[in-house]
Order: structure tokens, then sequence, then C-alpha cells
């Protein structure tokens, strides 16, 4: 019953917008849709559900670590969406509602897919469902972008299909699963027919990787997320990517039951340690304050990825930095769109002053940044080091050490730019008149800042065992 | 007890002036004068005392309070300084550094009422001074250090005392060479030739006597004061450390021995003054810092 | 009844600024009960400590957390408490001093949000003393420096208050980083982040442990080459502020080297050696370039670096006589280098108040632009004279007792059989002298300066006394000042039981009972100094009673008409002793000498960048900006580009798994 | 009825040789719908005949209108619009994009051997078709300027997944393969409105305009 609720009412919503005549009540939409998301995933949490559809949609504990916040994401984005959208009556806001809340379904869908085609389907759906938002500012930069992001998300895509093939092939041998359900793959195990599963990881994982962001294959990324309103690039930055983590993760499963889990790991971490090294280059001195967020994004997606890899309780770490990472990203990016508004300009020449012109939205930047940058007492404090725990308690003191230099490193140079949009004076700066913070801009940021900082001083215990349970999932613990 | 403190206090207050008489005899003689009397010290200071003072409008307060400041940490040292062997009236584990850092206080007032003149010529004099003190500070610290190795103490009684005997028998070249950095020390530390020229008032070429030019009457007459027991108390250390070597004697030999010994040391600063020509300002500091190299090796020596 | 104690002088701390907060409709209320908090919480701290130090002994409490840290553990034991006293003390005093320096009822906002983070900071600060918990430590850690990043940008217009605050903000960061690394390996190895649970850590092998805690510790601390973020952010903050971090905010960072080393089993004497060379270099260093400073608090702040340099070298003495499980070397140690933990507290506040009411007074804290203050403050003058005597190590004052505890510990070490190396230690009093005499001359050169002889600009000539709220602070820290300089002893018990308590060596060994002694002969001394000096200033009033005293100019070898330019300068008085630092300082000279018969200017002006900071640092921070931009220009922004970086990773990791693995 | 098949996947690889080598769009894309025809017949010839025959011909016939119908038509019309005829410098020539399209089919069948089959007998060819149509798309991605020729390189790309998913017919649900179709219809869509949208705004179909994005 939830189950639907959380993927055929935002499904149905999106079908309305399209049709809703009214553009002014037209996000209010958005908010329904995450409202009914919302309740669904507290009933899904107060009681959970059997697998529907033949065993193809389930959610286990990693598919709700991830909805969970997608969910609590969205709620904010929406509410932000009702200021935001007020202020941009020019623009036609028909595909922009109705592309949202396909996101959405297309990222529960996600969550819930035990079946290996059904993920990949969903996984494209969500590629398709952004593609035309990126271009939602419709001028030249943002149509560059959404072309990049549509063309290589599907080079992506396609090879993640391919994978998904392999994967079916390896199964496909008398006495083999001939199936693509997480399930039956895992219990196949060591039967699964080996070339076919290590190709399969391979080509997996630079499909996935492609639609999480890791380095090399990020360079979508920072156009993307550049160009985009703060919305979308909260939703993209905190939703899709922890979306195509998960799609990862159960690849992950497949892969460590059929015993090859060594290179996986490496591999992982490889990508991993790269993603959080080219960040870091990437982010000094970085002169556009949204483009150094998406390599942020692109950090913390390699961070991820290394507590997968680790395997042991860095997993669990990965999947409470999939909360911490998704929530902070959205007090970055949707401060950072109100600054962009603010100023007309995302270039640190030209911003700055913002906590004095934004006394709210200002000061939340500055928090998100040191949130997102693990400084306690803030959430993802404490899941860097849990990973951190995970790669020296292994005695892997290159890992660790390297995972310490790159934290530093963008710490430096992501805060310098950070300092230069948030301090100063804002004399001078390009003006753009008629954008101040109210509660419907500045509130869903700080309340998202406010829950980091509450998780960061107390973990509920449920939660601390989803993500254990998350992590069994994968090995982990 | 009471006596023996008696004593010491005593000829700490009394004897200081003399010094300085002893030491410009020397020089006249050498100059080929007849020089003043051996006594001329104390009527100097007598007639400051009775003098009234011009104080300059600039000055404030720490201009007044500098001369007894100075004159009263000069005379806490002595009390703390052995003399002729006997056991200081005040003597504890580390007291030589109370000493040295008394020494300093003194220095920092007389260098802050320069100061507060306003005079460029004291302000130089000031800077001068402290900068060569605090590189002749180390210089006497390893000497003192290299005296407590060597006769395992930490207190200046036990330095200078009685065992100073076994000391030289076992380890002379240590001490000889600290001996030479102690002396080198006691000039820089009292404005005396090599360092600096007591005697000469071309203002730009001075080093303490450039402090005091504002001075008059009985602050003067401190500062003076205060100045002629310093030289005292370093002669005492420098007398009793090349006297430690000899054989024990009774109290009154070696009382005598002592005094004959501080006689000869003012006789000695007046030769060296009168055979040698002051350093350029620039080479102080690398003799200084000579004087700690030479502790150092002493103090290597020790501990090999 | 102690916990108790503890725990609501952090939470009052903590929470004080709240009243300004709460109160902004009527601002001078709201602060003073800011400021009575603070003041409340000190003295509940206080107390704490008292209880701790000389009676019944400490506590600790154990509660569930979550899940990484799995508890919220705190304990009151003699070290924390020793540290407590002051870091609650200041930031009270600096509160008070904040009423008329940061009034509410001027600057609105701003001292709003100054108070709040004021509490902020000392509340974490004391967090950091009370966790028993590796994590929660870390979190008053870095709330600590986060906080104090907002101070110091107490003033958010100047450049440099931004550069400086930043710089402070990413040192702290990063060694953070440092120490979250030390923390993991320790607590994966333990299987817990208690400290209860880190009694005992094997030496062997811990080389690089304690490395990290060097890096991490001595980052905030400021030991020298790690000092380049402190005089920036110490100048760049509003006094009452820099009189918080200079004077207890960088004792964290000892109190955290302390904690973390107290965990190993018999440290090999080579750590105490290095922290000893550490302290030594830092020292001299530290006071080699205030020496050339002419920002007055720039100044200031690396007296900072010096006398943590000091104190290191005490904390290094110790350590090597816990390896040689020498009471005496750790107890004279220790307790030297926590009494100067104390002192330096009491001084170096004492100093910053004090600039800070030059600061209002004359508008500037360029040295060379002040002088003759003196006439004009009085009372700031005396105070400010008490704080650079006693910084100064001089007697009768309170750095001679710690300095002189130090030395005393390091000589110990010639009682030691010939041959062996560690004897060496007694280096470090020749060095503490040299030190000592540095910092004479350098505050010799402050004072004078500032407060001495005529104002060297109209705003100086111009300034006036501070009004009392910032007076009193200054008198309760100079009276502190000398009460330790006179009673020392008094003090030796807790230091004693600190430092048994820390080394796990029986207290009744520890202090050599000589020390004690001693130190009563020390603080004797001091009064009879006092006592001395004061007769003879007395006589010499009497004598001069009666007599002329006419007032005349100074005497200027002739020319009659001195004026202030022609004062020496600090520039000049530093001169001989800056030229001996050349080779460290790499000072930029602006010298143009007179020329010709009639020259018509001269001129001679050193300026003495941060060598750490602006030559090392700066730099390669730079250098690095550039390689990224270079890396960063080839990548085009072409989407064939793009298209390629997907399919070269998808050969490379194809290569990877089916030709390499 | 093997040598037909085999037939098919050479003619596959020949278009793939052909869409590396020529410079016409309008040819290009008429290579491409033959390859969707293709496709559609390998679909109908590889059943088994245990398969159920509405699943494939609903793939056959899906393939058929889609790939080889619809996404031409599309194509036709952007570079109608756009009014463009010939795909000049490419990033990489014509004949170095041969050389390296003859090199990966090489490759792919040298790879293939190794991968182990369900059915051997049936599928010689199938995998190296397949990883030699996928390579063949990604050098078109890579090495084209035109948008368009950019999104028939993808679409080459997909029919190598498609060729590839047939192997997989006899117990992939039918929803799989649908989801399939319908993505890349969708996708292709997507790209031919931004295509559209690219040639209004910079009128021109190339996409070295589209570099101003970067750091």
């Amino acid at each position: 019953m939830a189950v639907t609720l959380v993927i055929l009412v935002p499904l149905a919503l999106a079908a309305a917008a399209l049709a809703w005549p009214d553009a002014r009540s037209r996000p209010w939409l958005l908010l329904a849709g995450a409202g009914a998301h919302a309740a669904g995933m507290v009933a899904l949490w107060l009681r959970p559900e059997p697998p529907l559809a033949e065993g193809y949609l389930f959610l286990d504990a990693a598919g709700k670590v991830v909805l969970s916040t997608t969910s609590a994401l969205f709620l904010a984005t929406a509410v932000y969406a009702q200021g935001y959208l007020r202020r941009r009556p020019e623009k036609d806001n028909r595909v922009f509602v109705s592309g949202l809340l396909g996101l959405l379904a297309a990222m529960t869908v996600v969550g819930l897919a035990q079946h290996l085609g059904i993920l990949w389907v969903a996984i494209e759906l969500t590629t398709l469902a952004t593609a035309p938002l990126i271009y939602f500012n419709r001028n030249a930069r943002s149509l560059e972008a959404a072309w990049k992001y549509l063309l290589v998300s599907s080079l992506g895509i396609a090879l993640a299909l391919l994978g998904t093939f392999f994967i079916a092939l390896s199964g496909a041998g008398p006495g083999g699963p001939r199936s693509l359900l997480v399930g039956a793959l895992v219990e196949a195990g060591p039967g699964l027919s080996k070339p076919w599963v290590r190709a399969a990881f391979v080509f997996l994982l630079v499909g996935y990787g492609t639609k999480m962001g890791l380095a090399p294959l990020h360079s979508w990324k920072p156009d993307a997320y550049g160009e985009a309103p703060g919305i979308l690039g909260a939703l993209l930055a905190g939703g899709v990517t922890n979306v195509a983590f998960l799609s990862l993760a159960r690849v992950f499963q497949v892969t460590r039951a059929a015993g090859e889990a060594a290179f996986a790991c490496d591999a992982l971490i490889g990508l991993g340690l790269l993603s959080m090294a080219l960040a870091a280059v990437f982010m000094a001195g970085q002169r556009d304050f949204k483009r150094m967020l998406a390599y942020s994004s692109v950090e913390h997606m390699g961070i991820l990825a290394i507590g997968l890899g680790l395997g042991g309780g860095a997993v669990a770490g990965a999947f409470y930095h999939v909360l911490n990472n998704g929530l902070a990203k959205g007090v970055l990016f949707l401060t950072a769109g109100n600054i962009h508004r603010a100023y007309g300009s995302k270039r640190v020449d030209e911003v700055r002053g913002a906590s004095r012109r934004l006394p709210l939205s200002g000061p939340l930047f500055f928090a998100g940044f040191l949130a997102v940058t693990g400084t306690p007492p803030f959430s993802p404090f404490w899941s860097e080091f849990v990973i951190l725990n995970g790669a020296l308690g292994k005695g892997r003191y290159a890992v660790g050490g390297l995972f310490i230099l790159f934290l530093a490193v963008v710490f430096v140079g992501m805060g310098a730019t950070v300092l230069k949009v948030v301090q100063g004076d804002d004399r001078g700066a390009p003006e753009r008149p008629g954008f101040a913070d109210s509660w419907l801009t500045a509130g869903p940021p700080l309340a998202l800042l406010a829950s980091v900082l509450a998780l960061g001083l107390w973990l509920p215990a449920p939660l601390a065992a989803l993500f254990r349970s998350a992590a069994a999932l994968m090995g982990g613990s | 007890m009471v006596l023996r403190a008696f004593f010491q206090v005593s000829l700490l207050l009394l004897a200081p002036p003399l010094l300085v008489g002893i030491v410009n005899r020397v020089k006249a003689l050498f100059a080929g004068r007849r020089g003043p009397p051996l006594l001329q010290a104390y009527y100097d200071l007598a007639k400051l005392l009775r003098k009234g003072a011009v104080f300059s409008r600039t000055t404030t307060w720490v201009f007044r309070a500098g001369p007894a400041i100075g004159l009263a940490a000069v005379f806490l040292s002595g009390l703390l300084l052995p003399l002729g062997g006997e056991r200081a009236l005040v003597s504890f584990r580390g007291d030589f550094l109370l000493l040295a850092y008394l020494l300093a206080l003194g220095r920092f007032f007389t260098a802050l009422a320069a100061l507060d003149t306003g005079s460029s010529f004291e302000g130089m004099g000031a800077a001068r001074e402290v900068s060569f003190a605090s590189i002749a500070e180390p210089a006497l610290f390893l000497c003192f250090v290299v005296l407590a190795r060597a006769t395992g103490t930490l207190s200046l009684s036990g330095m200078l005392g009685a065992g100073l005997g076994a000391a030289w028998r076992e380890s002379a070249p240590a001490l000889l060479l600290a001996g030479i950095a102690l002396f080198v020390v006691a000039l820089a530390e009292n404005a005396r030739i090599p360092v600096d020229d007591p005697n000469t008032h071309l203002e730009l070429t001075m080093i303490h006597e450039v402090m005091v030019l504002d001075h008059s009457g009985p602050d003067l007459a401190l500062i003076l004061y205060g100045a002629s027991m310093k030289l005292f108390l370093f002669g005492a250390v420098v007398v009793r450390l090349a006297l430690g070597g000899l054989p024990p004697a009774s109290a009154s030999l070696a009382g005598a021995a002592f005094l004959a010994g501080l006689g000869l040391f003012a006789a000695v600063v007046g030769v060296t003054e009168s055979v040698m020509a002051r350093l350029r300002l620039t080479r102080v500091p690398q003799m200084l810092v000579g004087a700690s190299v030479l502790s150092t090796f002493a103090l290597v020596l020790l501990l090999r | 009844m102690t916990a108790g104690l503890a725990l609501s002088a952090v939470a009052l701390a903590t929470s004080s600024g709240l009243f300004g907060l709460l109160l902004r409709r009527r601002p001078a209320l709201g602060q003073r009960l800011t400021c009575a908090a603070m003041c409340v919480a000190a003295v509940l701290g206080a107390g704490a400590s008292a209880r701790v130090l000389w009676g019944s002994g400490g506590f600790a409490i154990r509660l569930p957390w979550h899940e990484p840290l799995a508890s919220l553990a705190l304990r009151l034991d003699p070290l924390s408490a020793l540290f407590l006293v002051p870091i609650l003390a200041v930031p009270a005093l600096g509160s008070i001093y904040g009423l008329s320096y940061w009034p509410q009822a001027e600057l609105g906002w701003k001292a709003v949000r100054l108070q709040l983070f004021f509490g902020l900071v000392t509340g974490a600060m004391a967090l950091v003393l009370l966790a028993d918990n590796a994590l929660l430590f870390l979190v008053g850690w870095e709330v600590m420096a986060v906080a104090g990043f907002a101070l110091v940008r107490g003033d958010d217009e100047r450049p440099e208050a931004l550069r400086a605050s930043w710089v402070y903000l990413a040192a702290a960061h990063v060694g953070a980083f440092a120490l979250l690394a030390l923390f993991s390996i320790v607590g994966g190895a333990r299987g817990s982040f208690d400290f209860a649970e880190w009694k005992g850590l094997p030496a062997a092998g811990g080389a690089s442990l304690y490395a990290l805690a060097l890096v991490g510790f001595g980052l905030k601390a400021g030991l020298v080459p790690l000092h380049f973020w402190l005089p920036g952010a110490h100048a760049a903050a509003p006094s009452h502020v820099s009189a918080v971090m200079s004077g207890v905010l960088l004792k964290t960072g000892i109190y955290g080297l302390l904690r973390t080393l107290g965990f190993f089993d018999a440290p090999p004497a080579s750590w105490g050696l290095v922290l000893l060379a550490l302290g030594a270099i830092s020292g001299v260093l530290g006071v080699g370039v205030a020496l050339a400073q002419h920002d007055l608090k720039r100044l200031l702040a690396y007296h900072s670096v010096e006398n943590i340099g000091i104190i290191a070298m005490g904390a290094g003495i110790a350590l090597v006589g816990r390896s040689r499980g020498d009471a005496a070397l750790v107890a004279l140690g220790l307790a030297g280098g926590l009494l100067h933990v104390v002192n330096h507290a009491l001084f170096k506040s004492l100093l910053f108040l004090g600039a800070g009411s030059v600061q209002h007074a004359a508008g500037t804290r360029d040295l060379e632009h002040l002088g003759g203050l003196a006439r004009a403050m009085p009372f700031t003058s005396f105070f400010f004279l008490v704080g650079a005597a006693a910084i100064s190590g001089l007697p009768p004052l309170n750095g001679f007792a710690s300095e002189w505890l130090i030395a005393v510990g390091s000589l110990t070490g010639l009682d030691l059989p010939r041959g062996d190396r560690v004897a060496y230690v007694a280096l470090a009093a020749p060095v503490l002298a040299f030190i000592g005499g540095l910092a004479a001359a350098c505050f010799a050169k402050v004072h004078g300066t500032a407060f001495l002889g005529n104002a060297r600009s109209s705003k100086a000539s111009r300034a006036h006394e501070s009004p009392a709220p910032m007076i009193f602070p200054m008198a309760v820290l100079a009276a502190a000042c000398l009460a330790i300089g006179l009673g020392p002893s008094l003090l030796l018990p807790a230091l004693a039981r600190v430092s048994s308590d820390w080394a796990g060596l029986p207290a009744s060994q520890t202090l050599a009972a000589s020390a004690v002694g001693s130190a009563g002969w020390v603080g004797g001394m001091a009064a009879a100094l006092l006592l001395a000096a004061g007769l003879l200033a007395l006589g010499r009033t009497r004598l001069l009673r009666g007599r002329a005293t006419p007032p005349g100019e100074t005497w200027g070898c002739g020319y009659s008409a001195p004026s202030a330019r022609m004062e020496y300068t600090g520039s000049s008085f530093a001169q001989i002793l800056v030229e001996g630092f050349r080779w460290v300082l790499l000072p930029r000279v602006e010298l143009s000498h007179p020329r010709g018969l009639f020259p018509r200017s001269a001129r001679f002006r050193t300026d003495v960048p941060d060598v750490v900071l602006d030559r090392a640092i700066e730099p390669a921070v730079q250098a690095c900006e550039t390689a990224a931009r270079g890396l960063r220009g080839l990548a085009p922004g072409r989407i064939h580009f793009y298209a390629v970086l997907v399919l070269a990773a998808l050969v490379a990791l194809l290569c990877w798994r089916f030709l390499w693995w | 009825m093997t040598s037909w098949i085999d037939m098919t996947f050479v003619l596959v690889v020949v278009v793939n040789l052909f869409l590396l080598a020529s410079s016409r769009l309008g040819a290009v894309i008429r290579a491409v719908a033959l390859q969707g025809a293709l496709l559609s017949a390998l679909a109908l010839l590889l059943a088994s005949p245990a398969h159920a025959v509405g699943h494939v011909l609903l793939v056959a016939g899906g393939a058929l209108v889609i790939k080889a119908f619809f996404i031409p038509w599309l194509m036709f019309r952007a570079i109608r619009e756009a009014a463009i005829r010939r795909e000049v410098e490419p990033i990489v020539g014509f004949v170095p994009s041969l050389l390296l399209g003859g090199a990966g089919i090489a490759l792919a069948f040298a790879f293939s051997r190794g991968l182990p089959l369900p059915a051997p007998e049936m599928h010689t060819f199938l995998v190296p078709t397949a990883l030699s149509t996928v390579w063949t798309g990604l050098l078109l991605v890579v090495s084209r300027k035109k948008a368009v020729t950019q999104a028939l390189g993808f679409l080459v790309l997909e029919n190598g997944v498609f060729i590839f998913g047939l192997l997989l017919t006899d117990f992939m649900p039918v929803m799989v393969e649908a989801g399939v179709l319908l993505d890349l219809l969708a996708a292709v869509f997507v790209m031919g409105i931004v295509i559209f949208h690219i040639n209004r705004e910079f009128a021109s179909l190339d996409t070295d305009a589209l570099a101003s994005l970067k750091d």
C-alpha cells in the first residue's frame, strides 16, 4: 500500500502537473507529492511491507537509507520551490514541476528495485526526467549543460545496460538463476559465471559511476550543477547520486556473492581516492561557487565508494554518509541558489558579502560548508570518521592517509572560495533587486542544517541499526 | 650566625666603592697620573646624596623608580653570594638563577628609566645594554652550569663553597675555561673596557653611562653605588672561583685571601682597561658568544 | 558536588551569550548579565578545580551516547582541573573588559554575536578539558576552533582580519585531521574511544603517533614552525578575544599533548628531547621574531610562541624524567611547565588587555606611532609594566617562578652520571636565560616606546585613560601575577599532585622536598625585593623632600630643542638583536642612508613577515593553485573530451581487471 | 538458418564500418535505419521455438518501428531544419576511425572467445558483433562534432546493446525489453528536442559551440 503511495502518487502528480492549467498554483503539486512520499516513508518505517510484484520491489535496509534521505530532501526542496518558483514567474514551470515529481518517482523505484533490470530502467528515467530541468533557465549555457548531461549520462547508462546483460548471462548457464533479481543472484553466488561477472562489474561500475559522478566519469557534473537551479542541484547531488550509489551497491552485492569482491573493492577504493584527489585539485581556487559544489559532490561520491570498498565497519559509515551528505548538500545547493538569485552571478570574483546581503542564507552557506567538510559536531564528521576508522583499523594506512590529506586539501580549497562569497562588504557587487531571504527560501536549508546538526549530536538507535543492516547486505558490519 | 650575617652584609654594603677606587687608581698609574684617592667613590656618593635633582618634564615615575629598583635588585643578589667561601645568607637550589634574573630586573628598569627621558642617546644606550646583556646572559648561565656540574650542587654557596677544591682537582681545564668566560661576562656586565668605557663622555659610543645621563642627585648616587656593588659581586664570584683550588685554611686566612683577591681583581680590571682598546660595537656580541662557546666546551668536557 | 560545579560552570559559560541575544532591547543589561554569567561560571569552575587540586579528587561521568562514540564520558582529574581555572577565569575577565571595549549598546548585533561565540569558545575549551572520550574531545576541539574563527572576525570589514581568521580556521582544521588520525589509530587498537581505556599504551612503535600528536597539538599551541596562523589571528582579533586566544586557547594544545603523552607507558627519552628541542627553538625564534615587530599585538602574539616554547621545554623535561623514572625531573619540569601555563595565561591576557586599552585610547597599535602614554594612561601603563616584567621572567613576579622551576628541573639532569647524553637537558637553562634576556629586551622596547618618552603621533598625544571596566581586569591579573610571584610555594603541592597523577608516580617522591623550600626562598626574596626597593624609593623621596628639583628638558647633549621625531624608535631599539636573527627573520628592510654634505632625508624601517606563512606556506599555496589551474586548463569543455573520459575509464578498468590484475 | 544469421551479423558489422567512413549525414541516418531493420530481423531469426511468439514479435516489431523508422525520421527532420548535410572535420578523421573500427572488430572477436555462452552454436558472431557495434557507437560519440551524429552514435551504441540483449530473450521478462526500447525512444526523443534547441540557440549543430562551460 505504502509502496504504491510512494511510487504512484508522485507519478500521477507528475502527469497532473503537465495538465494543470494554473502556473501559480502548480508548485503546490510538488508539496503534495513530497508530503505523500514522506507519509509513505513514515508508514514504511512504522510497518515494513512484504516484497511486491514477485519480489521485484522491496524496501530493504539499504533502500530505506537512500529513500528516507531522498524523501527528506525532496520535502525541503518542495517547500523551497514554493518560494523559488514564485520569484520566477517569467519561466514556465510546467515541465519543471512535472519533471521533479517524475524524478521523485524514478528515484523511489530505484530505491525499491530488487531487480537489476527495473533498477536500470529507473536510473535511466532519472536521467530523462532531469535533462529538461537543467535547461530550466533557457539559455545557451544551460542548454550546453543539459546536452552534456544527457549525452554522458546516456553513454554511462548504455554501458550499464550492457553490464546488466552480462550479469544476466552470468546466471544463464545450466542451473543458473536465469533471473536478474538480486536475491536470486546472491543466492546463486559462486555458481555465477566468473568471466561475465568480472566484465559486468567493470561495465556497471563505469555506467553507474557515471551517474554517481565518480572521477573520471564526473565530467558532466560541474556543468549540470553549475547551470541547473539550486533545487535541482540539491536533488541531483543529494538524491540522484545517492540512488546511483545504491545501484552500484546492489551490483557490488552480486559481485561479492560471486566471489569477485577483491577486485571490486580495489576498484572502488581506487576510483574513490581518484575522485577525492580530483575534487581537491578542482576546488582549489575555483571561481564559480556552484561548480565548486559539484566538485564537492564528486568528492563525497568518492568517500562513499571508499567506504563501500573498504568493507567492514566502513560500509555502515558509507550508508551513514549517504544520509549526511544528502542533507548537507541540500543546505549548500539551496543557499547557493539563493545567493545566485540575489547577485545574479555565481562568479566568486563578483559575489561577496553574502552574509550581509542575505543574513540567513549567507551564514547557512558557510555552516553548510563546515558541515559537509566534516567539522564536528555536524553529522558528516561522524560518518567520515567511521570510514577513516575502517581504513586505519584495517591497517590500510595509505588509504587513510590519502583520505585525510584530500579532506584537508578540500577543506582549504573549498573554504577559501566559500569565504570569499560569504564575507566582506557587498557594496559594489552585482545586484538583483527584489530578492531577499524569506522563510520559504531560507527555512528549508535551515531545517536541513538543523537536522544535520541534530544527527551529529544524537543518532537515534533505529537509524544506527539501519545503517548496520544496510552494511550487512553489502558484507560490511 | 648573626655575626656572620652582619659581617657579610657590611662587607657587601661598604666594600664596593673601594673596588672602583682601586680600578681608577690602577688606571691612573698606567696613565702616569697620581689619580684620585682610593676613597673618592665614597666622597662622590656622599656629595650626590646631599644634592637636589633635576627631572626632565618628559619623565614619569618610572624614571624615579629605576635607580631604587636597580639598587635593591643588586643588593639582594649580593645576599645570595657566598663571600669568601662562607655560606651565603640566602642559599637554596637554583639560587644562581635568581641572582641572574635579579640583575636582569635592575637592567630592565635602568633601561626603562633611560627610555623615559625620550632622549635618543639614552634610547641608544638602553638598546645596546639590553641587547648585549641578553647575549651575555646565556654565557653567565653556562658558567654556572659548569660550576654546578663540577661541584654537584645547584646553589651558589655549594658551587663556590668547599666543594670547589675537589672540583679543581678533578676538572681543572673546564673550570679554567669557565673562569675565563666568567671574567669576560663580568667585564661586559659591568660596562668595562673592552665592551664599554666608563670614562668616555662621547655619547654615541657609550652603553651604560649614556643611559644614566639624565639622573642627578640621590638617584645618580643610587646608580653609581649599584654599579660598584655589581662589580663587587662579579669580582666575588671570579675571585672565589680562582681561589677555590687552594687548600683549605682557617676561616680568617681564607677571608683575608678573599679580600686580597678582590683587590687583585680590581687591579686586573684596571690593567685590562689600560692596555686594551674598546672593541667596535659590532664585535661585542662576537666576544660574548665566544664566552658562551668556551663555557659550553667546558660543560662538554664535564659531561662527556 | 565537584561534577555539579564543573558542569554548571560549563553550561553557564556556553550559554552566557544568550542573555545578550535575548535582551537586545536592553543591550546594557543584556551584556552585564552575560558578563555576570561568565564570572559566576569562572567562580564555579575555580571551586571545582580547587576541590580536585587540594581536596577530595575528581569525578568521572559516563553516559551512553550515539553510535560511533558510544559514551559521553566526562571527568575532571588534577591535570584538567589545573587548566580549567585560567580557561574559565580569563574569559570572565575578558567579558568584563568587553563591557567598555565592545559595548553592546553601541555595536548591537556585532557585540551580540561576539558574546555568543565568546561564551561558546569558553564552553568548548572547558569541554576539551573535561572530555574523557577522544571523539567528544574532538567535538569540543573543533567547536572551539570554529567559534574562535568567528571571534577573530569580530571586525569583519578589515581584510587582514578576514585573512587571518581564515588562515586560523584552515590551520585548526588541518591540525584536527592529524588528531583524527591519531585517535582513530589508537581507538582502533584499543577498541574504545574512552580515554580511560587508553592508559598504558606501549611507546614502542608509537613514534608515528607521537608525531601526529605533535603536529595536531603543536599546530594549536603554536610550536615553531606550526605557529604561522597565530600572529595574524591574535593581532586581528578584538583585544579581549586576543587575550583569551593567546592566554588560554593555545594552552589546550599543551593540554592535549600532555593528555596524550600521559597514555603512553614509559615513552623513550628521545621523545622528551624532541619536545625540549622544539620548545627551545620556539622560545628563541618566537622572541627573536617578536623583537622585530612593531605592531604591538603581533609582537605579543609572537611572545605567545615563545612562552609556549618555554612550556614545551618544561613538558619535555618531564617527559625525559618519565623515561628515566626520575621523579624529580618529572615533578620540576611539569610543575614548571604547568605553572607557566597559568602564568602565561595571566600576564599574556594582561598584556593583550593593555594593548587593547592602548588601541582604544590612541587609535593605533603601531609602536612607531605611540609614545608617552604613561602620563595620559597611568593605570594601563603601570599594569602593562607589571605584565612586561612578568613575561620577561623577572622577579618578584610569577614568570620568574615558573621559569626557575623549569631551569632547576633541567639542571637536575646534571646529576646523571658521566656519559649519559640526557644530561644535556641542562642546556635548557642557558637557553631559558637567553629567551628571558631577549624577552626583557623586547619588553623594554615595547614599554619604552609605547608608554614612555614623548608621543610620536598626534593620535598618541591625545590618548586618554580607559574606563574602569577595562582597568579592573588588568588590575586583577596584575595582582595575580604578583601573588604567584610572592607565593609560588603555596601552589607547588597542587602542581606536585598534578604531575604525580600524570606520570603515575607516587606523590611523596615526586617533588623533591627541597624544591618546595627553595620555592619558599624565591617567594621570600621576591618579598624582600619589594621591601628593599620600596625602602630605597622612600629614602630617596625623603632626601629630595624640600630640596630643589627643578623640572627641565631632557639632556640632549647640547641640542636644546629635542622633539619626538628624534626619539629612538622601536625598530632602531631592536636593530642589534634583529641583525642577529636576520638569517631566520628574512626582514624586509627599508633603508635610505643620509647622503651628501647636507642630507635631506634618511629612513630606516624593518618589516618582518612571518617566515613560515609568508615565505613558505603562502607561496606554496599559490603554487598549488597555479598548478591546479594549469591542470584544470588541460581539461577542455568539449563534450568529446567528456565522452573520451568515459571511454578511457572503461578501457582502463577492463585492462586493469583482465590484463594486469 | 545459421548462415542467414551469420550473414545478418556480418551486415551489421559492415554497416558499422560504413558509419565510421561516411561523412554524409543523410547516408549515415539511412545506414542506422538499415541497422535497425537488421536488428529487427535478427530478433526473429534468433528466436527459438520455445519462445512465446507474441514476445518475439513485440521485440522485432518494436525495433523495426523505432529503430528503422521513427528515429531516422526524427533525425532527418533535425538535419533538414538545421540545413546541414555533412559531417565536416571530425575530431578523428574518417580513415583513422575506420582503422580504429577495424581494430575494434578484431579485438571484439578475440575477446569474445573466452566468454561462455548459454547456446554457443547459435551465437558465434553475436557477441563480437555486439561488442564491435558498441565500440563503433562509442567512437562516433567521441569523434564527431555534429550533435546529430553524436545522437546517432549513441543510437548505434544502443543497437550494440540490443544485439547483446538478444542472447537473453529466452529468459528475460518482456517488461525489461520493453523498458529498454522505451528508454531508447525517450532518450533519442529528448536528444532530438535538445538538438532542436541547440540549433535554435547556436544557429548550428556543431558541438564546438558547446564548450563554454569549463574551469
